[in-house]
């Protein structure tokens, strides 16, 4: 970190291209209604590039420059440097002008004053946070010549010590998304900020007292904001805030976070359909998987997960023991366990519980109280209250209280309240004709407010409606003023992360396109409407810095946090107790369908709609990608007569929508999971068309699960999945190995092939190098060979993957992405197994496809030492260095494909078409410059972060020392919140991957092959309760 | 010749040797110029032959069509993807190429085995060979993902400094389809230098005349010529019998130098070798059998002919059912997982209804009735195996590119494959391209070799006596 | 090479080759060393009447041969182990095994190409103008189904009269004259 | 039948065939001349310039030094381009009305940057750092040649990777003294123009440049010997290098330089 942010730093010079498009004089004229009208009709599925053609035609120049006079191209950087040229040269050179052609004439443009602190071609980096309901995220952001180019967690932060998820790496595309709504607008006609800002004022100059102003926002993380809020209340008292979210009215977030859970000493963690392994939708994530994972790296310190669920997560797929039981039941289980784990004055309902299920109890409540003390009880965000309520009497009761839950006395958010309530109560006033003005804050409630509540016909009776918003969305349309938001690194704010510590969110980069926070909108009514964010922001915490304020100001811009902030470990406190009282709703009708909605695991509620990394990303457990769907149970799919793929007709108290259905393994019975967030209409270019709106069907009664049904139409879907799961209906005779009712892929990949091999606990104890037993599975003989070995003397590079750590969330994917200029595909693409992921998590489900275990193992390049790829290479564009990279020579690759066909990971990725987008100009700025954009016709995979290696080869070898351990983290390590993945010197005998490398327990995939790879795996152990393990779990791979 | 099974009957010996007879009789030196030449000096072209130009003319525009939408958009508008990244353009490289090789096969073997029969086929057989080897050489050019770059395959100094790499099976088909494309047309055009000559004596335009003079080099029939003619004949037939065999050797370790299942293999070579000499021959059969028939050639092309390619085929289909038992075989007895599993799973999975016609075409039809001699001499069921059996050969390959990569290693990179219409464009094209440039042959070029039918004549026999007593 | 006047020689006519190889034997009998036979396929028998028994091309395919393995072996291990020596897939830089095949194709292509222009040039093809052409019966029949005895004024024991007769006392059809 | 050719056209065809033959090797060589021509490599080009600005002027006739201008050239891949500030430090005082600064002026004045042509091109897949050449003894002269003796900026080198890779599998031969980078006039050492170098002591995490000591005066007692070093070395560990082969070997053992094996690893320039 280094360096030190002020308010307006953008680089020098101004706008560029204004007079250039202005002469633009079009013969044909096309309006962008025109342009809407046609994307549409492509309903979004084709991706960039039929926008493209569209958008690079002069007609659509012209209708931008007609709606946005002068604005189209107001942030084209016109200082581009080499960085830039670097990229946009790319698309000739890949294009194959190598060789023996000429090079166009390329221009340099120098600054006319360069920053001072600013070494072109050396990254800075800059402390900020990504503000969140569940917990701001505090963030170290690279940057080239001031452009965000990679976001990763703050590394000294002590909440995630650099981890961070898919929504904070998928942030960085949603900075620089070429959709994002460029200019302040009233009635579709441009507008300026200063002329809404006016209008806002006057109309609350006019009320004198706020009434009839009503303010809708998103859940608000910032205190300035709620301080700014406050003096907005004190100088209007009848103005009206209400806060909604989605996926955050009705869960406890809405009221704050009030436990704060330890799992570093928790042998026992029990999960009440708590999804707290798969990403940051879940508050404390980040922290949570850390402690989690530490405890799984270390067989002698396993900890042991059940999870109790109602739609398998990576959470419940992780867990030793998992009961995959109906939404509605889950509180109802709850209250049994607490009841046998001894905590008083909890009701048990009359339940007609599975054998199986009570056994479960029983084993757990054993297990429980036998770690009183040492175990946790996490309940799950979107649950019925009752079962915050009832975890945590049973964390009281145990003692785990202060230990392994810590209640906090300060709410993270700091204006907590109902949401749904507030929201209801905004409707009524709408309906009465109470509303003047609605100014909406970064939400968007067209699109996303529950369906029994009629919202969009409400809004109309507002008199005036503002829309702040990052895009011209669906409420965006609707308003009557819409003002573009700011990223938010690319404005001043604040926000607390899970343990409560502050982070100054500080702006990498000036608005793009001159976008507003919801703090503008607040100072405008205000004693001094110019009052910067920055300022409001200094004021804020003047009397919390303690010391001298510039200095402690700063120390906290630099290392991203203010001192002494984070919550203090909290106490038991009664009233928990008190929640009990809260009624325990008795389960829904064994036979009755429910319907559960969640946030996606990749675009959340849809705010990340159009961001093409996160729709692209296999979705953890279904690997779906481009689409949400009616996840149901392979029996009741049989019982409703369906296929996979078909399109149903889900219906909630008479409220329909369109789905496709596709089976999850592990799902319970009767029970459908739809993920909230899709279904967009004016997400832009990406997200616009994807999926189905399950907000359609989601009611202020029943947020998180209600009773439907599933109706069969006619027609296929086309869902994008990534890997399938074929039943293994192989005789014996054929090796098949299980009931029939087992997946193929995971019967072949955990016996014969050895890709998974993981053993118990206790197996491990009696057979501790099993990872590498069995026919196939030793390790390879560097010296049965017919050729020489090569020598790799000096640095030699190497990966480790911990198994056990690694619970599929992705964020090393994402990560990935950013990183390395991988392009978005689009969904026909998926479809045919086109998606050029370099990292992809293999998900395979073992056992009965009804209740099965899965293994996530990240697959990437394996930099196999004696590569299959290279020698079948005719041009030599894929060699090996002295450092036993397996490197691709884009720029020599002719594309024959033959190295992927002779790849046994399958893991090269081919450009068959121009994926990678040269010509939107907001996607230049936010490349890696180290990194080449790869054109149509070429092959690319994992490289190790080769730029990284080689920027840590220089440092090292100007300071005349060879590269530390650690110094070199590639993308996916540096993501990950596990720690799952090591990357290193393996010649250095001490550094972290040699010694993991020479852990027993580590073994590479397909060893048997001899490909010698570099990349090498730590074999599972898990820690089941030998209560609930039925039969000795039939799996070593020393079996063969 | 050497079969055994049906002693030729008494009208196909030939009263002058006492051999198989396999020109019809009657024929002199004179009569088979003039019917050879006629049908390219002639200047009235038949109908039919526009008809068919025309046919195979529009067929192979889809090819253009294919090919400029390929160049424009990338290799992506086929149907290849991860896992399946070789598709309809490798399949259908090695099929061409394989239908090349009989071709190489009647003019090089046969020769070196003194099968004079082969003389009424050997032309054409090398004209569809070296149409055969363009069809194929275009495939691996437009299936690399960035064609304009293609010459970065040839070892040439360069500003780069940087070479081809010789470890590559790909690199390997450059060498080896570029030599066997270079030495076919020399082949070929020697073998025709004679007959041009014929056709320059022949002709009566004055075009024709100089034309067929030009390329016929000045060739005059001196004994001496004809003596090295026929020694550097032979030493090109001695090279290309090693080469066609090393070509389709070169192309199977394509895949056997891999480490797929079901690629990884030994037996590729022979069963490759085999299996294109099989296909060959069909294709031979598919082009002789309507060609002797539109141009009234059966003195020339006999029962005789088509009797002996289906024995032919006969042999090679039993070398090619070998290969393919042997890889059953080799599955279970390597107790290797990776080869089993990738026989039950070419059989059974998803796919293995391709395996299935693979079967049927290349072993169950042919090989239990080519036995008999009344079907081998029917022309109808020949020409009917003969499809048969470039169906099944085209699905042999289908099977071995696409069966073996869509469930390879990983099963978490198991995939599918479903070719697009710009595959079967491109497919479909290359077959118009062969019609067309074969009709093209058929008309301006002799398509039986007039100086080697003349050889096979009664005439051309030598009385000895006569010698004997000039020499004294 | 300035055009030649004068008689090239003469052409005897011959139905049979049979009828041409007793001629050439007969010739080359009586003393004749400049003269060739001129048949509308290969007749080995005239070949051997007129003395021509071995030839050329099957050196220079060797040399041809040779030449070319040489130069694609070497090239590839020059390639490989110097000009620019990489790891690929950790084989050897020098791996002969795999070199092998280029310069196996590279062996027959230079061999091919050699046997064939190699008798070509032996043959001192191509000649498009041969005084032979201008007999009146020679491209009649030469190319189709005459065969044709030439003795060469060349031949020391060339005498316009006396060789035409000796020519028509081999009972041949016809006997012309070839002027250059 | 009459002759079809005529006596001449023998002749003619064995022209043609050999002419062909000539052809196609004339056209290779040409081919292989024309991709390291100037024409493709724009090698000693001179392109138009927004301000005719003279190296030679600014190097030999001022003495700027090259880092004046090139700022980060030790600290980044890039060199660095100078902003129209630098411009400005002197020609805000003198040459104030020159005609041919108009430009700079006007890019001063409205904040628009000026509009280079590059000189030194590499494609973009190239990457290329400076910091890394010049701290371990390339000097600049190497790549751009005598940039103090040309009027307009052109480029001296091909910059083909073949002429990168003759550096890179032998850097022995353009390796010179750390402190001699910036020395334009730097020759390769000869008998009558010895280098004196000691090395001190060569620890992990001391960089080279600090810890070898080259001067191009024979060391002598009581002289102060510029250096790097915190401590100069002593007089007797001089040693003397009369050939570019010896000191350049000399430079690659002390400035840790790395194989030529791993020079010409392709990930080293291409990513």
């Amino acid at each position: 970190m280094s360096g030190h942010m002020n308010g307006s730093k953008q680089a020098a010079g101004n706008a560029v291209d204004y007079e250039k498009s202005k002469a633009a004089a079009p013969e044909t004229a096309m309006t962008l209604e025109a342009v809407r009208a046609e994307l549409k009709s492509a309903k979004g599925k084709r991706y960039w590039r039929s926008v493209d053609e569209l958008a690079g035609s002069p007609e659509f120049e012209a209708a931008v420059e007609k709606e946005f006079p002068g604005s189209a191209q107001e942030w084209v950087d016109p200082v581009s440097r080499r960085g830039f040229m670097k990229l946009m040269g790319a698309s000739m050179a890949l294009a194959g002008l190598a060789g023996c052609t000429k090079q166009p004439d390329e221009p340099i443009y120098a600054y006319v004053k360069q920053p001072e602190d600013l070494i072109l071609g050396k990254p800075m980096y800059f402390a900020t946070a990504m503000p969140s309901a569940t917990g701001a995220l505090p963030l170290l952001v690279k940057t080239d010549q001031f452009r965000p180019i990679k976001i990763d967690g703050n590394p000294e932060h002590p909440y995630n010590l650099g981890s961070s998820d898919v929504f904070a790496q998928g942030a960085l595309l949603d900075l620089y998304d070429p959709d994002r709504s460029q200019h302040a607008t009233y009635r579709g006609e441009n507008r300026e900020w200063a002329e809404f800002a006016q209008e806002l004022r006057k109309k609350a100059a006019e009320s004198k007292d706020g009434t009839g102003i009503y303010f809708l926002s998103s859940t608000i993380t910032s205190p300035t904001l709620a301080r700014q809020w406050k003096a907005v209340q004190a100088a209007y008292p009848k103005a009206t805030l209400v806060q909604y979210d989605p996926a955050i009215a009705g869960t406890s977030l809405e009221k704050g976070l009030s436990v704060q859970y330890a799992l570093a000493d928790a042998d026992v963690i029990v999960s009440l359909d708590a999804d707290f392994l798969s990403g940051a939708a879940y508050p404390g994530f980040h922290k949570l998987v850390r402690e989690y994972a530490d405890r799984r790296k270390n067989p002698e310190k396993l900890n042991r997960l059940y999870s109790i669920d109602s739609t398998p997560t990576t959470t419940g797929l992780k867990a030793e023991h998992r009961l995959g039981l109906r939404a509605s039941e889950i509180p109802a289980f709850a209250a049994e366990l607490a009841k046998a784990v001894g905590v008083a004055g909890v009701e048990s309902q009359s339940y007609n519980w599975t054998e199986e299920q009570k056994k479960f109890l029983a084993a757990v409540a054993k297990d429980l109280k036998a770690h009183a003390g040492k175990s946790v009880v996490i309940s799950g965000l979107h649950q019925d209250a009752s079962v915050e309520a009832l975890a945590a009497a049973i964390n009281s009761a145990l003692g785990n209280v202060g230990k392994t839950a810590l209640v906090s006395a300060e709410p993270v958010n700091p204006l907590p309240g109902d949401q749904a309530a507030g929201f209801k109560a905004l409707v009524a006033d709408l309906n009465a004709g109470k509303v003047d003005w609605l100014v909406i804050l970064n939400a968007n409630p067209i699109y996303s407010a529950p369906a029994d509540l009629d919202f969009a016909s409400a809004f109309n009776k507002a008199k005036i409606v503002a829309h702040l918003g990052s895009h011209y969305d669906e409420t965006g349309h609707e308003a009557h003023w819409h003002i573009p938001a700011a990223h938010f690194l690319e404005s001043w704010s604040d926000a607390r992360a899970y343990d409560g510590t502050i982070s100054i969110v500080q702006p990498m980069i000036d608005p793009l396109y001159g976008g507003k926070s919801a703090h503008h909108v607040f100072q405008a009514l205000l004693n001094e409407p110019g009052l910067s964010p920055y300022d409001a922001v200094r004021e804020t915490w003047k009397p919390v810095i303690k010391g001298d304020f510039e200095t402690g100001w700063r120390k906290a811009l630099h290392q991203g946090w203010i001192d002494e902030t984070a919550v203090g470990k909290g106490s038991a406190s009664g009233a928990d107790a008190q929640k009990l009282t809260s009624k325990v709703p008795a389960p829904s009708s064994k036979d009755a369908i429910e319907i559960i909605f969640r946030p996606d695991p990749s675009i959340y509620d849809g705010r990340w709609s159009n961001v093409g990394w996160l729709q692209e990303l296999p979705k953890p457990v279904t690997n779906l990608s481009w689409d949400n769907a009616a996840l149901v149970s392979g029996a009741t799919l049989t019982k409703l007569g369906l296929e996979e793929d078909d399109i149903v007709e889900l219906t909630v108290q008479g409220r329909k929508v369109n789905a496709p259905v596709i089976v999850v393994p592990g799902q319970p019975d009767n029970s459908v999971t739809v993920y909230l967030g899709y279904g967009r209409s004016f997400a832009g270019r990406v997200g616009s068309g994807a999926g189905f709106n399950a907000y359609l069907i989601r009611t202020t009664g029943a947020p998180f699960y209600a009773i439907g049904s599933l109706k069969k139409l006619d027609g296929k879907w086309g869902v994008a999945i990534t890997k399938s799961h074929y039943q293994d209906h192989r005789s014996k005779l054929f090796g098949g190995q299980g009931s029939g009712n087992n997946s193929l892929e995971a019967d072949e990949a955990i016996s014969e092939r050895g890709i998974i091999r993981y053993a118990t606990l206790d197996e491990f104890k009696a057979n501790p190098g099993f990872a590498n037993e069995g026919p196939g599975h030793e390790k390879t003989d560097k010296d049965n060979t017919l050729f020489p070995n090569w020598d790799y003397k000096d640095n030699a590079w190497g990966m480790s993957i911990d198994m056990n750590s690694c619970t599929g969330c992705n964020a090393c994917i994402v990560g990935c992405y950013a990183e390395n200029n991988i392009a978005v595909v689009g969904k026909q693409q998926v479809r045919i197994g086109r998606n050029l992921q370099w990292l992809r998590i293999d998900t395979y489900f073992e056992g009965d496809l009804a209740a099965p275990r899965a293994h996530f193992q990240p697959m990437a390049c394996q930099h196999c030492e004696n590569a299959p790829c290279e020698q079948v290479c005719p041009v030599g564009a894929t060699v090996h260095t002295p450092e036993g990279l397996n490197t691709m020579v884009y720029n020599r690759c002719v594309g024959t494909r033959y190295c992927s066909n002779n790849c046994p990971y399958k893991v090269r990725r081919y450009n068959f078409l121009l994926y990678s987008d040269f010509e939107t100009e907001s996607l230049k700025l936010m490349r890696n410059p180290d990194v080449s954009v790869r054109s149509r016709g070429v092959m690319e995979k994992c490289s190790y972060c080769v730029q990284r290696i080689s920027a840590a080869k220089i440092e090292a070898d100007k300071e005349n020392r060879p590269v530390r351990d650690g110094e070199i983290q590639t993308a996916c390590q540096q993501a990950c919140p596990a720690s799952a993945i090591t990357f290193g010197n393996i010649n250095d005998k001490g550094s972290r991957v040699a010694r993991l490398q020479a852990d027993e327990r580590s073994y590479q995939v397909l060893a048997d092959l001899n490909t010698r790879p570099r990349t090498k795996y730590v074999a599972a152990v898990l820690n089941p309760n030998s209560e609930l393990q039925e039969a000795p779990v039939e799996h070593s791979p020393a079996k063969g | 010749m050497a079969t055994t099974d049906l002693k030729p009957k008494d009208h196909e010996i030939d009263p002058a040797t006492g051999e198989y007879r396999v020109i019809a009789p009657g024929q002199t030196f004179k009569s088979v110029t003039e019917k050879i030449a006629r049908i390219v000096l002639t200047p009235h072209t038949p109908l039919g032959w526009f008809a068919l130009f025309g046919v195979g003319g529009a067929v192979a525009t889809f090819l253009l069509v294919a090919l400029t939408w390929l160049f424009l958009k990338g290799t992506g508008i086929w149907a290849i993807s991860q896992p399946v990244a070789w598709g309809f353009a490798i399949i259908n490289f090695v099929w061409w190429i394989g239908i090349g090789h009989a071709g190489t096969l009647i003019s090089a073997i046969l020769l070196l085995f003194k099968q004079s029969w082969r003389n009424s086929i050997n032309r054409f057989a090398e004209a569809m060979t070296i149409f055969a080897v363009v069809c194929a050489g275009l495939f691996p050019l437009i299936h690399i993902g960035r064609p304009w770059l293609g010459y970065w395959l040839l070892p040439y100094p360069n500003t780069m400094n940087v070479w081809p790499q010789f470890r590559s099976p790909l690199l390997w088909d450059v060498f080896a389809v570029s030599t066997y494309a270079t030495i076919s047309v020399v082949f070929w055009y020697i073998g025709m230098v004679p007959d041009f000559g014929t056709m320059r004596d022949r002709a009566d335009s004055k075009l024709a005349q100089y034309v067929y003079g030009l390329v016929s080099l000045g060739w005059r029939g001196s004994a001496r010529h004809w003596m090295r003619y026929e020694t550097a004949s032979l030493l090109l037939a001695g090279l290309a019998t090693p080469l066609v065999l090393s070509v389709h050797t070169v192309i199977s370790f394509d895949f056997a130098v891999a480490v797929l299942p079901g690629w990884h293999t030994t037996i590729f070579p022979p069963y490759f070798v085999a299996g294109a000499i099989y296909s060959g021959f069909a294709m031979v059969l598919t082009l002789a059998i309507p060609l002797r028939k539109f141009y009234h050639l059966e003195g020339l092309v006999t029962d005789r002919h088509i009797d002996n390619m289906g024995k032919v085929m006969l042999a090679t289909g039993f070398i090619v059912a070998y290969g393919y038992g042997m890889e059953v075989f080799m599955a279970w007895y390597s107790a290797s997982h990776w080869e089993s599993f990738m026989m039950w799973n070419r059989m059974f999975g998803p796919m293995g209804w391709s395996y299935w016609v693979l079967i049927t075409c290349n072993l169950a039809i042919p090989l239990t009735t080519l036995w008999s001699r009344k079907l081998r001499t029917s022309i109808p069921y020949m020409f009917f195996i003969s499809i048969v059996v470039n169906t099944g050969m085209w699905f042999e390959r289908f099977v071995i590119v696409v069966t073996s990569l869509y469930r390879d290693f990983l099963p978490s990179s198991w995939g599918t494959y479903r070719a697009t219409k710009w595959d079967y464009m491109t497919y479909v094209g290359t077959l118009g391209l062969f019609t067309a440039l074969f009709l093209l042959f058929v008309r301006f070029l002799p398509m039986i070799p007039m100086s080697e039918i003349r050889m096979m004549l009664p005439g051309a026999k030598i009385t000895p006596k006569k010698v004997a007593e000039a020499g004294d | 090479m300035p055009p030649r006047e004068g008689t090239y020689g003469l052409l005897a006519e011959f139905d049979t080759p049979s009828d041409l190889v007793r001629a050439a034997q007969q010739a080359r009998h009586d003393g004749w060393r400049r003269m060739d036979c001129y048949t509308p396929y290969p007749v080995e028998e005239a070949a051997e009447a007129i003395g021509f028994h071995r030839n050329k091309v099957p050196l220079l395919t060797l040399i041809g041969g040779l030449m070319g393995v040489a130069a694609m072996f070497s090239l590839e291990t020059w390639v490989s182990t110097l000009a620019y020596p990489l790891n690929i897939g950790g084989r050897p830089t020098y791996s002969w095994p795999a070199f092998i095949i280029p310069a196996y194709e590279w062996t027959i292509l230079f061999a091919g190409l050699s046997a064939a222009f190699g008798m070509l040039a032996l043959n001192g093809l191509p000649t498009l103008y041969h005084p032979l052409f201008n007999a009146p019966n020679f491209r009649d029949g030469a190319t189709t189904d005459k065969f044709f005895l030439c003795l060469e004024a060349l031949d020391p024991k060339f005498d316009l009269v006396e060789s035409k007769k000796y020519l028509e006392g081999l009972q041949p059809v016809s006997v012309v004259e070839v002027e250059y | 039948m009459a002759q079809i050719f005529d006596r001449s056209s023998n002749a003619l065809a064995r022209m043609s065939l050999v002419l062909t033959g000539l052809i196609v090797i004339a056209l290779g060589v040409t081919l292989d001349q024309l991709q390291r021509s100037p024409w493709v490599t724009r090698q000693g080009q001179r392109p138009d310039q927004p301000v005719p600005f003279s190296h030679k002027h600014h190097v030999q006739g001022l003495g700027l030094q090259c880092q004046y201008c090139h700022v980060t050239v030790e600290k980044s891949s890039y060199a660095g381009i100078p902003p129209t500030k630098t411009c400005m430090n002197c020609h805000a005082q003198i040459w104030t009305n020159a005609q041919l600064l108009e430009p700079v002026r006007t890019s001063w004045a409205t904040g628009q940057s000026l509009t280079w042509t590059k000189v030194h091109d590499l494609p973009d897949y190239v990457y290329f750092s400076h910091e890394i050449h010049v701290n371990k003894g390339l000097g600049c002269s190497t790549c751009h040649g005598r940039v103090d003796q040309m009027p307009l900026m052109y480029a001296q080198n091909t910059l083909q990777m073949e002429w990168c890779l003759d550096c890179h599998r032998n850097p022995a031969k353009n390796l010179r003294p750390t402190t001699e980078v910036y020395n334009m006039a730097w020759e390769k050492p000869a008998e009558d123009r010895p280098v004196w170098c000691s090395v001190g002591d060569e620890k992990s995490g001391v960089p080279t440049a600090q810890t070898v000591n080259c001067v191009t005066r024979e060391p002598a007692e009581g002289v102060q010997v510029a250096s790097l070093a915190p401590t100069a070395a002593p007089l007797s560990s001089y040693r003397k290098f009369t050939s570019q082969d010896e000191l350049g070997h000399f430079l690659l053992d002390h400035y840790k330089i790395r194989t030529p094996k791993d020079l010409a690893s392709c990930e080293v320039c291409h990513r």
